[in-house]
């Protein structure tokens, strides 16, 4: 116990929580790093989020689902580039690592970003030729959620002969030897972390720049803005909405790769649920429906997280989570950056 | 007659249907034929029908958990249905009320009074007030702050709720008893004798006819039915009519003088006792509890009930919460049916899979739900329903064409 | 669709060279990986038993499994229409120890009835997903099948809680392979034996071990937020007493993948070892996790983590740690009759199964029809299985309870 | 599509014409997909209220059923609703710029001025949707101020929607009824335990609402869905659970939009029986024709402020008026 720790309290008599704020002190670069790690794989995940309920209002509650099934396209993609489950990280080299790395990226977008315009076909589609209330959008969601898991559950191992899929998370193939690159007081920065930072914030802004550029993007914005005037103007909403689920999808892939760079045994069928969560709060956070703010919203997230669980104890983190989100919320009803796919709502 | 109707109400959903036959009936008529299908449900696990009896697990038993989860279908159906807000975290207010009744009764709480004011014989139905109550303060707890946001802001607040409360049963553990859970909780002690130590809701009696499964599945039947006349007064009121006008518009309902807030909350308060008295039957019936029992995916597993049953539809959902208690037992243990020889553990294992197709299906198909049906909201004004119906079937013979004067 | 496909195909890859280049440099910043030669598998480590120890950590003799009963029995035995329950989660997330109970079960009944062709026992199964109400709805269809004489299970400790007044009135003997919990032999309920030692035993054991044999002076105990690792994290802390350090003790939840902020406390303590009270799904990431945090402290878990899978996803991390478990190691020729019929190596607790399947068996061979016969039967119980040997105490707890220790090699 | 004035004792004088199907047809093209009767319930069942409340066969009868029965605290003829300077600005934009005018008692007041001209946002502050930048709008001697949009509505002012705003999902009848609430005080308790308030409320609610769908014209659709009705009923439904809740001051918000000259005819004379039932009304509307055709006095905007006010012959004679109209077809969207 350090000195702060006593001045941290107890909240309630029988120490029922307590608070050390000598952990949070002692470990306050550490923790910010690892939550900025964390926050950036949120981010690039609640980016799908925010951009489909920008376009569709619609709330898209399979799309943890479609971040899980990324971890599985990048895992079956290495198991085809020919690794397997390894108890030791492969050395092949730096540059070879990242090349294998990249394909397994395309691989996870690949499944990930066709999933989630499969999704968008079979289960949404439909709904909106009939005009289906929003809440019918959203139940359908959580069925396609159960359909997906329970695939992934239980087909899957039977499809592939139980490599893949199944009760158990899958081995880890691990690539990458996380080893620490630099080092500050009692801190220290990996590989690994630096990759994930990076390779997020990369495609964070490409997205950005994507979305706020581009013809396409423009499409998005129009549709998102006003979708009656912008098919007027001759952009097809049918096409601009599924290239958003494209594009939710292939950033929920990489962001899975990243993932499980970092929790190499998180590739589950139930791996991707509460992240999904946590990345659905991260874009609210922000402001759903605003790019940025989905960004804002997952780093913040992902720190805060990390602060509160050396605060008040492991056994918090999700607690913190959803009490700064009902937090920010009551202040600022549409979240922190207001709630906009490129303009203010009336 | 009948086939005359539907041939020109197509629309009509089978809800509405039942209801237009049921109207048209005389209260007698009802009576007589009520009373009797309710009797007829309530006997079902002592009659045991082949076929339909549970294999794998106690029919009874999972009668009882049905019922329970009618009441949190009902409970769910005022917030979603009726009011048109969203709330994911429903299972919240399940588990409040159930860890209510295990912390007043349970002697691994710090919190017992069984052994202080609470008699061991009574507890159980001393604790099932206050169990409601306190839910439905922490429904206005969670409500007013969170009401005034928008309908999807709702539904994440609401899901973060449902796992804050189940954190906070795991993470405090000097109260909850954590993973550990809270045992010997107490329940009613009724009908002791000989061959029933402990009474007839004890989970110990396994006595036929009356096990504890039977006890508990007729107190649910007749909470339901109190439930149901307690929610169907208020559908049929000023209550359930702004419900539905901030269902339908909310900021029109609010020009129309509907104090929009005051009855958003009460939707939450009412909706939130209810689960919180559907907890209260868990924690009596299965005399322990542990937070995994209250999983976010039960929220939405509540949510189907909901949704398959038909939302705003009070019966609609009863048959929903049927459906996804009912089904997955079904299966359960089932080596054949009609003869023919199936793996029921296998289906049954694949539930989720199953409710989550039927889902996709059932909404792209009948957006409604199974059995949908218009709320009545009127507590008078049957005769003017009763009357178009009597001009629906006149205006079915194709005799009396000249409809435009009216159906006299 | 069909024009913009290729533009968004070389998006993806830009997006991806750029990404390669990010990566490259830091990498390059890193220099080195640790692993030599390519793709090592974990293939070469397996948990291989240590030793035998008390509750207060000395070592015992193994007691042999040669003299151990069989199910088989002398042959001959005579009976009719009479069936062992088994209870536990077949289906969901907690299935693999169900069926690995299951399994042993099986076994034990199969070889009984090719030996005794006038005495078919059957098994019947009862999934309670590991869910108590749901235990509490198949409970009653357990008591009502009267052609059941006994009961193997409740598998887990919760489902125990909720369903034992009903087995207890019913007076069906209610034997444990797996449900640890101390608090359920305290219930005065006389059907109830346990088949193994409870947390209480094991955790001692481990406990007195770190302390006392390894001789370590901090330990950082962790545990998830299930019954069964809360207790055995309870009574490791207790046993360790001020080598157990309060300041590193964390919880995690079952389902927890990433254990970062867990890492950083631990990191933090720099203990001597770790011990982890919880099952494999979350002690592997959690190993992995603290060895690439640079944690190097020696680490011990449970029977709850003491499973091949434990090893296959720690991979190399899992090397060296302590697993303990109140079963014993599949001999040999149990192992190959298993795999040879499930097509998979035994599980935790199989092996217990297919004792207290034995001794249930020999109860039906010695003629008892009834159940209360039965309970009385076990109750008076003392013999060898393959496992240990199997006496009971008025509690139901095992006489004496000895833990196995493993390790990763 | 004929309007002839028949047998009041049919109980319905405006329910024929509404039965072709022509109309049905308009409907499909103007209502969003949602309202479509898709898998929707489905009365199309007339019912005759007559039948069932012989006085409503009775147009007197009616008319006095549905007249308001409250205390106003201003004389006919004296200001009942006062715009007093108010200015609203939306970030740069100034919407209203100082606009003061009355509505008198009794009175119909149309509010012209061409699209963009202030309006509807004139209307919104009146009833409590935006807050007035500066000025005060005052009701019935009571400054408005920060008093919430239910409660402007229990004081007495209810208004119609220029895009139809109906609880889509509830019946005719229903949709009255929830008018009638804005005066019921039944809350939970009362309603759980069918209290006597909570009984008198709802018969009086049942008696007021059916005699109010047939003061519009559409007794005969009571139990269809709102969603079904006809796009002229769906109209009259408006106005109808508009009057439910016995304002002081009823504002239409562009009723005819979408009508045709022969429903416009009809409208008038449903506004001037408004009036005549001594109700007060504020009309909003783009057709000149109909406002100069139904109303007592004019106000007219422009660019948000008052250009002028006065009688309608006054008013259309007004150089400013017409310079405003100029270049706007008068009827843009008959």
């Amino acid at each position: 116990m350090s000195v702060l720790a006593v001045a941290g309290g107890q909240l309630l008599a029988d120490s029922v929580i307590s608070f050390d704020l000598g952990a949070l002190a002692r470990n306050f670069w550490a923790l910010t790093i690892d939550g900025l790690t964390y926050g950036a794989i949120y981010a690039l995940v609640a980016v799908g989020y925010t951009l489909v309920y920008g376009v569709l209002r619609l709330i898209n509650f399979a799309h943890s689902e479609i971040f899980m099934l990324g971890m599985f396209g990048q895992y079956a993609t290495l198991m085809l580039l020919g690794f397997g489950p390894s108890g030791n990280a492969y050395s092949e080299g730096t540059m070879m690592t990242i090349v294998y790395l990249g394909i397994a990226m395309l691989g996870g977008m690949a499944v990930a970003g066709g999933a989630a315009v499969g999704l968008e076909r079979v289960a949404y589609r439909p709904l909106r030729k009939r005009g289906a209330p929003s809440l019918v959008f959203l139940i359908t969601a959580i069925g396609a959620s159960f359909v997906i898991q329970e695939f992934v559950h239980f087909v899957l191992p039977k499809l592939t002969g139980g490599t893949l899929g199944g009760v158990n998370a899958q081995q880890p193939i691990r690539l990458v030897q996380a080893s620490d690159v630099i080092s500050f007081a009692n801190t220290s920065i990996s590989n690994i972390e630096i990759v994930i930072v990076v390779s997020a914030l990369t495609l964070a802004f490409a997205a950005d720049v994507f979305i706020n550029r581009t013809k396409f993007g423009r499409g998005i914005r129009a549709v998102a803005q006003d979708p009656v005037t912008a098919t007027l103007m001759g952009v097809s909403r049918e096409r601009i909405i599924m290239l958003t689920f494209l594009i939710g999808g292939i950033l929920a892939g990489a962001a899975a790769l990243l993932y499980t760079l970092r929790v190499p045994s998180g590739i589950l069928y139930s791996g991707g649920f509460i992240l999904g969560i946590k990345a659905f709060c991260a874009a609210v956070l922000g402001g759903i429906g605003n790019l940025r703010g989905a960004l804002l919203g997952g780093l913040l997230l992902g720190v805060m997280e990390l602060y509160g669980q050396a605060l008040f104890g492991t056994e918090w983190r999700d607690v913190v989570a959803f009490v700064l989100l009902i937090l920010v919320l009551m202040f600022r009803p549409t979240g922190i950056l207001g709630e906009s796919l490129g303009r203010a709502r009336a | 007659m009948s086939t005359e109707t539907t041939s020109t109400v197509a629309h009509l959903g089978i809800g509405d249907r039942f209801r237009l036959w049921w109207d048209a009936l005389a209260r007698p008529t009802q009576w007589a034929v009520g009373v009797p299908f309710i009797v007829l449900i309530a006997l079902l696990p002592i009659i045991k029908p082949p076929v339909l009896t549970t294999v794998g697990t106690d029919f009874a038993g999972v009668l009882a958990q049905f019922g329970m989860y009618a009441l949190l279908a009902i409970g769910l159906n005022v917030v979603v249905g009726q009011a048109g807000l969203l709330d994911l975290g429903y299972v919240g207010f399940y588990a409040i009320g159930a860890y209510t009744v295990g912390l007043l009764t349970s002697p691994d709480s710090p919190w017992n009074q069984t052994d202080s004011w609470l008699s061991q014989k009574w507890a159980w139905l001393f604790a099932l007030p206050i169990a409601i109550a306190i839910t439905a303060i922490s429904g206005l707890i969670l409500g007013s702050p969170t009401l005034r946001l928008r309908g999807d802001y709702l539904a994440i607040v609401t899901l973060g709720f449902g796992e804050i409360v189940r954190l906070l049963a795991d993470n405090l553990t000097t109260i909850t008893g954590g993973g550990r859970g809270l045992s010997r909780i107490a329940y009613p002690i009724v009908g002791v004798s000989e061959s029933r130590p402990t009474g007839y809701f004890s989970a110990g009696n396994n006595q036929a006819p009356i096990t504890s499964g039977v006890a508990w599945f007729w107190l649910s039947i007749v909470l339901i039915i109190v439930v149901l006349l307690v929610v169907g007064n208020l559908q049929r009121s000023r209550v359930g009519r702004a419900w539905v006008a901030i269902r339908e518009d909310e900021d029109a309902a609010e020009i129309m003088g509907v104090p929009t807030f005051k009855f958003k909350l009460w939707a939450f308060l009412i909706g939130a006792s209810i689960g919180g008295l559907s907890g209260a039957l868990y924690a009596g019936q299965v005399q322990f509890v542990i937070p995994t029992t209250f999983n976010i995916i039960n929220s939405t597993l509540f949510l189907v009930a909901v949704v398959l049953g038909g939302q705003g539809n009070k019966l609609g959902v009863i048959l929903g919460a049927f459906v996804i208690v009912y089904l997955p037992n079904f299966f359960l243990g089932r080596t054949e049916l009609f003869g023919i020889p199936i793996n029921g553990n296998e289906i049954a294992n694949y539930k989720y899979l199953f409710f989550g197709l039927a889902l996709i299906v059932l909404l792209i198909f009948r957006p409604q739900g199974l059995f949908p049906a218009r709320q009545k909201l009127l507590a008078y004004g049957r005769e003017v329903y009763v009357a178009a119906r009597r001009a629906a079937l006149a205006l079915t013979r194709p005799t009396s064409d000249e409809t435009t004067g009216g159906s006299r | 669709m069909r024009r913009s496909t290729p533009r968004l195909a070389g998006m993806a890859i830009l997006v991806t060279a750029g990404l390669v280049l990010a990566g490259c440099s830091s990498k390059s910043a890193g220099g080195e990986t640790t692993a030599s030669g390519s793709a090592t598998a974990a293939g070469a480590l397996a948990i291989t038993p240590l030793v035998q120890v008390d509750a207060s950590g000395k070592e015992v003799k193994s007691s042999g499994s040669s003299a151990a009963a069989t199910p088989a029995g002398k042959g001959g035995a005579k009976c009719s229409g009479v069936s062992i329950a088994m209870a536990g989660a077949l289906t969901g997330a907690n299935a693999a120890l169900g069926i690995n109970i299951l399994n042993g079960l099986t076994l034990a009944v199969d070889e009984h009835n090719a030996a005794n062709p006038d005495c078919k026992v059957e098994v019947k199964q009862f999934d309670t997903e590991g869910d108590p109400q749901k235990a509490t709805q198949v409970a009653p269809q357990i008591v009502s099948d009267t052609s059941v004489i006994g009961l193997l299970g409740p598998a887990f400790s919760g489902e125990t809680k909720a369903t034992g007044p009903i087995f207890n009135q019913a007076d069906l003997l209610s034997l444990t392979a797996s449900a640890t919990n101390p608090g359920l032999t305290k219930n005065g309920w006389s059907n109830f034996f346990r088949g193994l030692g409870n947390d209480n035993s094991q955790g001692g054991a481990i406990a007195s071990y770190l302390k006392d044999t390894l001789g370590y002076k901090k330990v950082c105990v962790v545990a998830d937020d299930s019954d069964y690792g809360i207790g055995l994290a309870e009574v490791v802390t207790q046993t360790l007493g001020s080598v157990a350090d309060s300041a590193c003790a964390a919880k995690v939840k079952t389902g927890d993948k990433d254990f970062s902020a867990t890492v950083q406390i631990i990191k933090d303590a720099a203990p001597d070892a770790v011990y982890y009270g919880g099952y494999y799904a979350e002690a592997a990431p959690l190993l992995s996790q603290l060895r690439s945090g640079g944690v190097t402290a020696a680490f011990a878990s449970g029977d709850g983590s003491n499973d091949p899978e434990f090893v296959k996803q720690a991979g190399d991390a899992a090397k060296d740690a302590y697993l303990t478990c109140p079963c014993g190691p599949a001999p040999d020729a149990f192992a190959t009759a298993y795999k040879a019929k499930f097509n998979i190596a035994p599980g935790v607790y199989s092996v217990e199964a297919y004792d207290l399947g034995t001794i249930i068996l020999a109860g039906i061979d010695s003629g008892i029809t009834t159940r209360s016969d039965l309970v009385k039967f076990v109750a008076g119980y003392d013999g060898v299985g393959l496992a240990k040997s199997y006496k009971w105490d008025k509690t139901g707890e095992l006489a004496s309870a000895s833990t196995w220790v493993y390790q990763v090699k | 599509m004929s309007t002839t004035p028949h047998d009041p004792a049919a109980g319905s004088e405006h329910g024929d014409q509404h039965l072709g199907t022509d109309e049905e047809l308009v409907t499909s093209d103007t209502m969003p997909e949602e309202f479509l009767p898709d898998g929707g319930v489905i009365e199309t069942v007339a019912v005759d209220v007559a039948d069932l409340h012989p006085e409503l066969a009775d147009a007197e009868q009616v008319a006095e059923l549905v007249a308001p029965d409250r205390t106003i605290r201003a004389k006919v003829g004296e200001p009942l609703l006062q715009m007093q300077q108010v200015t609203m600005k939306f970030g740069g934009l100034t919407a209203l710029d100082d606009v003061t005018f009355d509505i008198r008692r009794g009175e119909i007041l149309g509010l012209i001025g061409p699209n963009g001209a202030g309006k509807t946002t004139c209307f919104n502050t009146m009833t409590g949707v935006y807050r007035p930048t500066t000025g005060q709008v005052v009701f019935d001697g009571r400054p408005l101020g920060r008093t919430k949009r239910n409660e402007i509505t229990r004081l007495g002012i209810a208004r119609t929607f220029q895009n139809i705003r109906l609880f889509s999902d509830m019946t005719a009848l229903e949709n009255v009824v929830v008018g009638t609430d804005a005066r019921h005080r039944t809350s939970v308790p009362g309603a759980i335990f069918r209290s006597r308030r909570h009984r008198a409320e709802e018969r009086d609610a049942l008696d007021r609402g059916m005699a109010l769908l047939e003061f519009v014209g559409i007794g005969r659709r009571a139990t269809q869905q709102a969603r079904n009705l006809p796009y002229g009923d769906q109209r009259r439904l408006e106005i109808a659970r508009a009057l439910a809740t016995e304002p002081k001051l009823l504002c239409l918000d562009e009723p005819a939009a979408g009508f045709n000259p022969a429903e416009k005819e009809d409208l008038k004379g449903l506004i001037r029986k408004i009036r005549d039932d001594g109700y007060t009304v504020l009309l909003i509307e783009h057709d000149m024709r109909l406002v100069m055709g139904v109303t007592d006095r004019v106000v007219v905007l422009e660019f948000g402020r008052k250009i002028a006010e006065g009688l309608p012959a006054e008013v259309s004679a007004d150089p400013a008026v017409i310079a405003a109209y100029l270049g706007v077809p008068d009827d843009a969207t008959a």
